[in-house]
């Protein structure tokens, strides 16, 4: 219920929402968490394991309890925290992990059977007979996996990446923060103070305290209006740093749409932030932990700083009759600041024997909480006093354990926190985070007056790092008391006592862990399922950790730490991923003539990031096997035309190219002549096969490299590996000029006359034999012809400037088709090569040799060159390898299918016969057949020999004869012709 | 990750490349056991290391890294060739 | 203990009160018949099998953290024997015939789930390649099917057929593969280890290898001197280092891979699906969290933690191909060392030093292997002589360049595999 | 007689104007890589500065500040814009024409440095990247060349064929940075 003169909200607005269908109305300013306790909603949720009732817990993102769904479609969003959820007009909140309805859950059920489903009893169960693990037993389980329910549906809300740097990067807008802040900004350092609340101020928006006379929001306001006026300082709210990565880099989880009732086009939900900071200043705060104690996940059970959060922040009193229950003074500053609002305190329950007095509540001292009692909600609880045990009647009991330093990001790089025992919790340790200081709450300094001068130490420490001057900041007054906590971890009794409430994991779970020796705080951990639940274990390690001490006999910094990995908050895949929305994974290249492509209605097929037509249908054709069986034909009988432009060319230039070369490829370059082409074979330096080409020398010191399309960037690469590393002293430089030519190729017997048709000049054969190359006018335009074939038909390449392509490549077509020719795709472009017995990477996929492939020969002997030491070693040598083979099928069954494998005619096929695999295959419309290439043991030794190809997955069995790969016009008349 | 390359300043990591150790490439005649150490085994340090680096997305430098694989500091950058050898 | 149905009852019914340690906490002894160093899925599978079928006793699993706290229990959990290389092919299959029957053997639920993989592949050369390795994998006598796209999509209709940068061909459907509960598969073999009177032995770091003429002799440790003729080295991670102390150097480069859960959600995933294009897999536990990852971070690196580049790659990866896991929060990540090898398999040998056996290089591939390489590791140190299913696991075979077993064809650069 | 006819990479795709931003295609002009041979970056420098009034630019820079512009374009290169390269810089360095290899679109507008924060993972900001100052990086998914040519104006290259992409990339985070306001 709202307070009266309490809260930091519009009281005037009126927001509705919804729960679980039930309009309600906050006002501007609550989250869902505190506008649902306004309305008096206290049963919000359902535990993960024992479907027992929930209430909100806690008022930050810690929250383990108040998770909701909302949304509709695909914008339902799970697990979202009440207690984050910023409300807006028309929210839709619906409650999780129960059926039929959160109040009447049929999976409460599993509460009763408690006893036989303690920690790791699926371990030891379920295991007979086997084959029910898969149908019975796991679908059950499954079935109770999960709390909250994803859409389903492809995201469709924008979500975004960006980068930031800055000076100082500050991690948390509290006390401390903002002191760091003011120091940094007025130093004129480039700052950005981080916050993960809608409002900066901590807890300082949260507790009743007065700094400098004012209240803490007057201060906080008065402080974010000096930020705000500072050109350098950014102070990014509703943005968690969640991840503390190498040299300074943080990932950021800003929420820009989620408070929104309506969203401009464009917007993102999210923004996920890579902040790269010189130096950080964390102050990140504290999160107060739970007791554990006799049925402490009642709803009505709160942390005594979320009562006090949702009283002063908020103006929500969670209670009509509060208790408290702590283990330090907060317990009798939490009763002061109800009582003054008004709301009626019935008691606190202080642990300390020596707690002090109150005057105008009752203090139960060196008391303890040892029970709840309440339907669905808490309506009593029961104290163990010296004298016994007695109920006090309460409908809210706020509970302080103490307070553990948020010092999660100080653990992202390995850093191990260090026990205290001052104030019994884990405090970061210096340096853990290269460039990160740590101050105030989260640096183990809890009162306000701490946090403050611990802001300004550490902004001037940061300052002086950067070289900075530090100015003048005059510090505020505010409270330093300490709290005078001394520990309780879990009050001793019957029944259970919830560590982790979300995963259900109890005292008694951890005490059997350890009796079944499970010591090691991670064996615990792990065993328990205790800290696996969406609040990352923020509510229950330390206290586990304790439960865990106590049972083997250890002290806590003896039986372990606590560490914590990225993120720190839990971080929808979406955001991270933003980078990949749309077709946004990985760049789109379009060649120049993909849209005359598309024009003529080719399938467009990705090669590498490449677009290229698979075929191009003519008229009355329904299947791309005639499509390509017709394209094969004209490149064999008239002429084709096919864009080659996505293979990589690489401009090499240099007074000692062609060394470079020689030390580059298998073979030799710099003997070819200027005007000519050669074919290279290029090794990796372990001795296999990394990529083929061919290579033109179009001037004494000019070279021009072909990669494939696949290994272009490789390529270029390794060329300037080699340059840098190895050969430094050749004179030799690079340039892909892969994006300024298109190139085309224009095969077949009539591709000189369609040549002529284009080019300014006629060609003359003389000086145009095969693998010739050279410059040439293009209709006005300087291109570049290659005498080139990759079909063994009579073939050019024809370069222009790519902004020629589209138009080139219309023209070349039109005449071809004039010609009896017209486009090919990579269909017939695979055909062709296959009849020709010519490789692509199907065929060097790493894991051959130039001994496979039949070019061992290639490898000159005279030369070092990249690859040739290790290609002679006698694994890549022996003559039993894998080696490159045709096939033709030779049986009733003339189906051939790439992935196949290969076994002798009558040997059965299983892997110890196996003898080979099938690479390529095609319906060769010249050959009348199909056709294979493949690798088989021995390979060109068996030549004649009959093989079974055999296809489990396909169910096809087809018996090869073993042949020379080049099928067609061996002799190799028609390139030359 | 951040690696400051000596032409470009400090950069993200997404812009490297990386390779490996940083060996020197043995004489064609050094014999296989010298092959082997270069392009197969390694020492593999947890600590101190030099590594092979190219910067991909920025200047096309093949840089010499000192680098901690346990902390991950990077202790020095250099060029593997300078640039204007 | 027997562990059972039963017990669980009547334990329940009793306050729970009867439960026993899983394993003893022994003092380490001087001298022991065989030395384990390294208590993670394999160095305890290896004990298992040594005491199980070699009916060898007198052995000590040298631990120097706690047992299980290495990649067994940080990775994500995918088993499956879909390997095309002969040399690989019996060794994966072996290990899932052993998976097949751990939960009996064991008397422990690693809650092995065969809920079937599927290997998507994104162009007609995939495909090929995804048939080559479906024949293979049926060759070996394992279980293969090939899926086109509307086979994919009964299996998995929430992946992106419309949109998606590199379109869905159809994939390769491992039926028995799957998922099995990582923890859970180290503390059963350590439980049955254990109780088969091995020593395991944690908080125990290696400091030393003893040699005298050639043979091993024992080992230094931060709990004093072990003996012992037999000693195993089977520590993923920091392979090189243990080796070093023997005075060896591997071929061996050591990675970091992150991986990554969710918060739980309600099943969606109901199989593991494996994005080669995006270098990326995931499947759903049954607590209901996405279990997922990606490539290695590319720079080799002991601190078991990674950088930004690769989470973001990973998740645009899972973002582009199954859009619907937008709204998934990541829960936790963490880093794994991978020992990456310069071709991407294991070796499982003996050493130039007598007595002294090597179990490494299991690249990212380590936690399916964990029955078999156990098992073969075991079978080598107790016989002398390579498992038949694990003869092509040698150390020397990158420098004669016999039995190279490069799945991946990228050559040797240790860390592209 | 029959004409080739030359196409721009991002013809179709721009001119884009959302809120104050605004993103357009620059007129095709001449781009030459220049890549000085092994010791003659100084004979380079001083041939261009001869020829085209501008040396051969330090690395991050821009040399020139007319039509003709050398572009700081890697370790050893520079990309020559708006210019022809003179003769005399034959044999002194190697040329590679890159008239064609490039979509070179231009940004503008008061929030241009906020919509490249969301694209190139370095810092571009007025006070650290000024005008005639330059980088080789990503822009997203792709490498490319970024270049500050105005108090609120970028000139940035990627691959030709990428031109799609690059606007797709660029609108997408124009719009966002729009709609925040």
């Amino acid at each position: 219920m709202r307070v009266a003169g309490k809260g930091l909200l519009d009281r005037s607005s009126s927001v509705p929402f919804t729960f679980d269908g039930v309009r309600y109305a906050g006002l501007e300013g609550d989250t869902l968490a505190s506008a649902l306790l306004a309305n008096d909603v206290l049963l919000v949720g359902r535990s993960f394991k024992y479907h027992r009732p929930r209430g909100i817990l806690t008022a930050g993102s810690e929250e383990p309890n108040a998770l909701v769904t909302t949304g509709r479609g695909a914008g339902r969003d799970p697990n979202v925290r009440a207690t984050v959820q910023e409300l807006y007009e028309g929210l839709e909140a619906r409650s999780q992990n129960r059926w039929p309805s959160l109040r009447f859950d049929a999976m409460a059920i599993n509460d009763l059977a408690a006893p036989f489903l303690g920690a790791g009893f699926y371990y030891k169960t379920f295991m007979w007979p086997r084959a029910f693990w898969e149908k019975i037993y796991e679908p059950v389980i499954r079935r109770a996996a999960g709390l909250g329910a994803l859409s389903g549906i492809a995201n469709a809300d924008r979500y975004e990446r960006a980068h930031a740097f800055c000076d100082v990067l500050i991690v948390g807008a509290g006390p401390a923060g903002l002191m760091a802040a003011l120091v940094a900004g007025r130093a004129g350092a480039d700052v950005i103070v981080a916050d993960e609340d809608f409002r900066p101020g901590g807890r300082l928006l949260a507790e009743n305290d007065s700094i400098d006379g004012m209240s803490g929001s007057a201060w906080v306001q008065g402080v974010q209006s000096e930020l705000a006026a500072m050109d350098n300082v950014r102070l990014m709210t509703r943005t968690t740093v969640v991840g503390a990565y190498d040299q300074g880099t943080y990932g950021a989880l800003e929420r820009v749409g989620h408070h929104r009732a309506h969203r401009p086009e464009g917007l993102p939900l999210e923004c996920f932030w890579r902040i790269v900071a010189k130096r950080t200043v964390l102050a990140a705060g504290a999160l107060e932990r739970p007791v554990a104690f006799r049925d402490n996940d009642r709803p009505g059970i709160m942390m005594a700083g979320a009562v006090r959060a949702y009283l002063n922040r908020w103006g929500v009193s969670p209670g009509k009759a509060v208790t408290v229950f702590a283990n330090s003074d907060d317990g009798h500053r939490t009763a002061r600041d109800l009582l003054e609002a008004g709301v009626h305190v019935a008691g606190v329950i202080d642990s300390r024997p020596d707690a002090p007095k109150a005057a105008d509540f009752a203090v139960y001292r060196g008391a303890q909480v040892c029970g709840s009692s309440g339907r669905r909600g808490l309506e009593s609880i029961t104290i163990r006093t010296l004298s016994g045990e007695q109920r006090v009647q309460s409908d809210c009991l706020a509970m302080s354990g103490g307070w553990n330093p948020t010092l999660h990001l100080t653990c992202h790089m390995g850093g191990r926190p260090r026990w205290s025992p001052d104030i019994a919790a884990f405090v970061p340790v210096e340096g853990a985070v290269p460039g990160m200081v740590a101050a105030g709450a989260c640096n183990g300094a809890f009162s306000t007056a701490a946090c403050l001068q611990e802001g300004v130490r550490a902004g001037r420490e940061v300052l002086s790092q950067l070289g900075l001057a530090a100015p003048d900041v005059e510090l505020p007054v505010a409270d330093d008391a300490e709290a005078g906590l001394q520990p309780l971890w879990a009050v001793p009794g019957k029944g259970r006592a919830w560590l982790d409430f979300q995963n259900d994991v109890t005292v008694k779970d951890v005490n059997q862990a350890a009796a079944e020796n499970f010591h090691s705080v991670e064996h615990m951990k792990r065993y328990t399922t205790q800290g696996m639940a969406t609040d990352q274990g923020k509510n229950s390690n330390v206290g586990a950790l304790a439960v865990l001490a106590d049972a083997t006999g250890r002290s806590i910094p003896e039986t372990g730490t606590t560490t914590f990995r990225p993120p720190y908050s839990p971080v929808a895949i979406a955001a991270l991923g933003a980078g990949a929305q749309d077709k946004g994974f990985a760049p789109e290249r379009f060649t120049t003539s993909h849209k005359a492509s598309v024009e003529r209605g080719a399938p467009m097929i990705e090669a590498g990031l490449w677009y290229r037509p698979s075929y191009f249908p003519a008229p009355g054709e329904t299947t791309w096997r005639q499509s390509c069986d017709r394209e094969v034909g004209m490149v064999r009988q008239a002429v084709g035309i096919c864009d080659v432009s996505t293979l990589g060319k690489i401009d090499i230039q240099g007074a000692d190219a062609g060394a470079f070369l020689d030390f580059v490829y298998a073979n030799t370059f710099s003997t070819l002549k200027v005007g000519r082409v050669r074919y290279g074979l290029m090794l990796r330096e372990d001795g296999f096969v990394m990529d083929d080409g061919t290579t033109a020398r179009l001037g004494e010191c000019h070279y021009l490299m072909t990669t494939t399309t696949a290994a272009a960037g490789e390529v270029m690469r390794h060329l300037e590996h080699v340059h840098q590393l190895l050969r430094p002293e050749l004179d030799v430089a690079f340039a892909s000029v892969t994006e300024q030519w298109a190139q085309f190729a224009v095969a077949g017997p009539k591709s000189r006359a369609l040549l002529d048709s284009v080019l300014d000049a006629p060609l003359d054969p003389v000086e145009w034999p095969f693998m010739a190359c050279g410059p040439v006018s293009v209709m006005g335009v300087n291109g570049r012809l290659f005498r080139i074939s990759f079909s063994g038909e009579h073939a050019y390449e024809l370069a222009v400037p790519a902004r020629y392509g589209d138009s080139l490549f219309r023209m070349l077509v039109a005449r071809a088709e004039a010609l009896g020719g017209g486009p090919y795709g990579m269909e017939a472009l695979n055909v062709l090569r296959i009849e020709k017995g010519f490789i692509t990477h199907a065929e060097i996929h790493g894991r051959t040799t130039a001994f496979d492939i039949g070019m061992e020969r290639m490898v000159a002997t005279r030369k070092d060159c990249i690859g040739k030491v290790l290609s002679q070693r006698p694994g890549l040598l022996d003559p039993s390898r894998e080696r490159l083979v045709g096939l033709r099928p030779v049986g009733a069954v003339k189906q051939m299918v790439s992935g196949a494998h290969l076994f002798e005619a009558d040997a059965e096929a299983v892997r110890q016969n196996d003898q080979g695999y099938v690479t390529s295959v095609c319906y060769s419309p010249t050959m009348g057949q199909m056709l294979g290439l493949g690798f088989l043991k021995g390979g060109p030794d068996r030549y004649g020999e009959t093989v079974r190809m055999v296809d489990h997955l396909r169910g096809i069995e087809t018996l090869c004869v073993v042949v020379n790969p080049v099928f067609f016009d061996p002799e190799g008349g028609r390139v030359r012709g | 990750m951040r690696i400051t390359c000596p032409i470009c300043g400090e950069r993200d990591r997404r812009e490297f490349y990386y390779r490996g150790a940083a060996l020197d490439r043995p004489d064609p005649e050094a014999g296989q056991e010298a092959w082997d150490d270069y392009v197969y085994l390694r020492d593999n340090p947890a600590g101190r290391t030099r590594d092979l680096w190219y910067h991909d997305a920025g200047c096309g430098s093949w840089l010499v890294v000192e680098r901690d694989t346990v902390s991950h500091a990077i202790l020095n950058v250099a060029l593997a060739l300078d640039a204007d050898a | 203990m027997r562990f059972s149905g039963l017990r669980v009852l009547k334990e329940g019914l009793t306050g729970n009160r009867g439960w026993t340690p899983h394993w003893r906490d022994p003092e380490p002894k001087s001298e022991y018949d065989i030395l384990i160093i390294g208590g993670g899925g394999h160095g305890l599978s290896t004990a298992y099998y040594l005491a199980r079928k070699h009916g060898l006793r007198n052995i000590a699993v040298l631990e120097k953290g706690y047992i299980g706290g290495g990649n067994v229990g940080r990775n994500t959990t995918i088993v499956r024997a879909n390997y095309f290389l002969p040399g690989n092919s019996e060794f994966y299959s072996h290990s899932l015939k052993l998976w097949e029957g751990l939960e009996q053997d064991l008397n422990y639920n690693v809650m092995h789930s065969q809920r079937g993989i599927i290997n998507l592949f994104h162009s007609d050369g995939q495909r090929d390649a995804a048939a080559r390795r479906g024949n293979a994998m049926i060759n070996q006598g394992d279980d293969a099917e090939l899926l086109d796209r509307d086979g994919v999509r009964r299996f998995a209709p929430y992946l992106d057929f419309e949109n998606l940068r590199f379109p869905i061909y159809g994939g390769l459907y491992h039926k028995r593969g799957g998922t099995a509960r990582h923890d859970a598969v180290a503390w059963g073999y350590a439980r049955g280890a254990d109780s088969r009177g091995v020593d395991l032995i944690q908080n125990c770091e290696v400091t030393g290898i003893d040699i005298e003429g050639g043979a091993v002799q024992g080992v230094q440790t931060t709990r004093g001197a072990i003996r012992a003729s037999k000693v195993g080295i089977v520590v993923a991670g920091r392979s090189s280092q243990v080796a070093a102390m023997a005075g060896m150097r591997l071929p061996v480069e050591s990675h970091v891979l992150q991986a990554f859960v969710t918060e739980g959600l309600k099943p969606v995933v109901d199989q593991v699906i494996t994005f080669g294009m995006g270098h990326f897999y995931i499947s759903q536990s049954d607590k209901g969290g996405l279990v997922f990852g990606g490539d290695i971070d590319m720079y080799a690196s002991y601190a078991a933690r990674g950088n930004l580049p690769a989470v973001e790659h990973v998740m645009e990866a899972g973002m582009a191909l199954m859009p619907m896991i937008g709204k998934a929060k990541v829960l936790r990540s963490w880093g794994g060392i991978m020992d990456m090898t310069p071709d991407g398999s294991p070796i499982i040998d003996r050493t130039g030093i007598e007595g002294l056996f090597l179990n490494c290089g299991w690249n990212y591939g380590g936690f399916k292997a964990v029955p078999a390489s156990g098992d073969c590791f075991a079978h080598l140190m107790a016989t002398g002589r390579p498992h038949p299913v694990a003869t092509g696991f040698r150390l020397d075979r990158f420098r004669t360049g016999h039995g190279i077993l490069d799945e991946e064809g990228t050559g040797a650069q240790h860390n592209l595999h | 007689m029959a004409e080739l006819i030359a196409r721009s990479p991002c013809g179709g795709l721009l001119p884009l104007t959302i809120g104050e931003l605004s993103l357009t295609e620059e007129p095709p002009e001449p781009m030459t890589l220049i890549m000085p041979f092994r010791g003659q970056t100084g004979a380079v420098s001083k041939a261009m500065t001869a020829a085209h009034g501008l040396g051969f630019p330090e690395p991050g820079r821009i040399a020139g500040e007319g039509d003709a512009k050398a572009i700081w374009f890697g370790r050893g290169k520079a990309m020559l814009v708006g210019v022809e390269p003179d003769r005399s810089l034959t044999g002194l360095a190697a040329m590679s024409d890159q008239s064609d290899a490039w979509a070179v679109v231009r940004l503008t507008g008061p929030q241009s440095e906020a919509v490249l924060a969301r694209l190139v993972p370095v810092d571009l900001r007025a006070p650290v990247f000024g005008p005639g100052q330059t980088v080789q990086s990503q822009v997203m998914h792709m490498t490319g060349s970024i270049s500050r040519i105005g108090a609120q104006a970028f000139r940035i290259m990627v691959f030709r064929s990428m031109a799609a992409t690059l606007v797709h990339d660029l609108k997408t985070a124009m719009e966002a940075v729009v709609a925040r306001r």
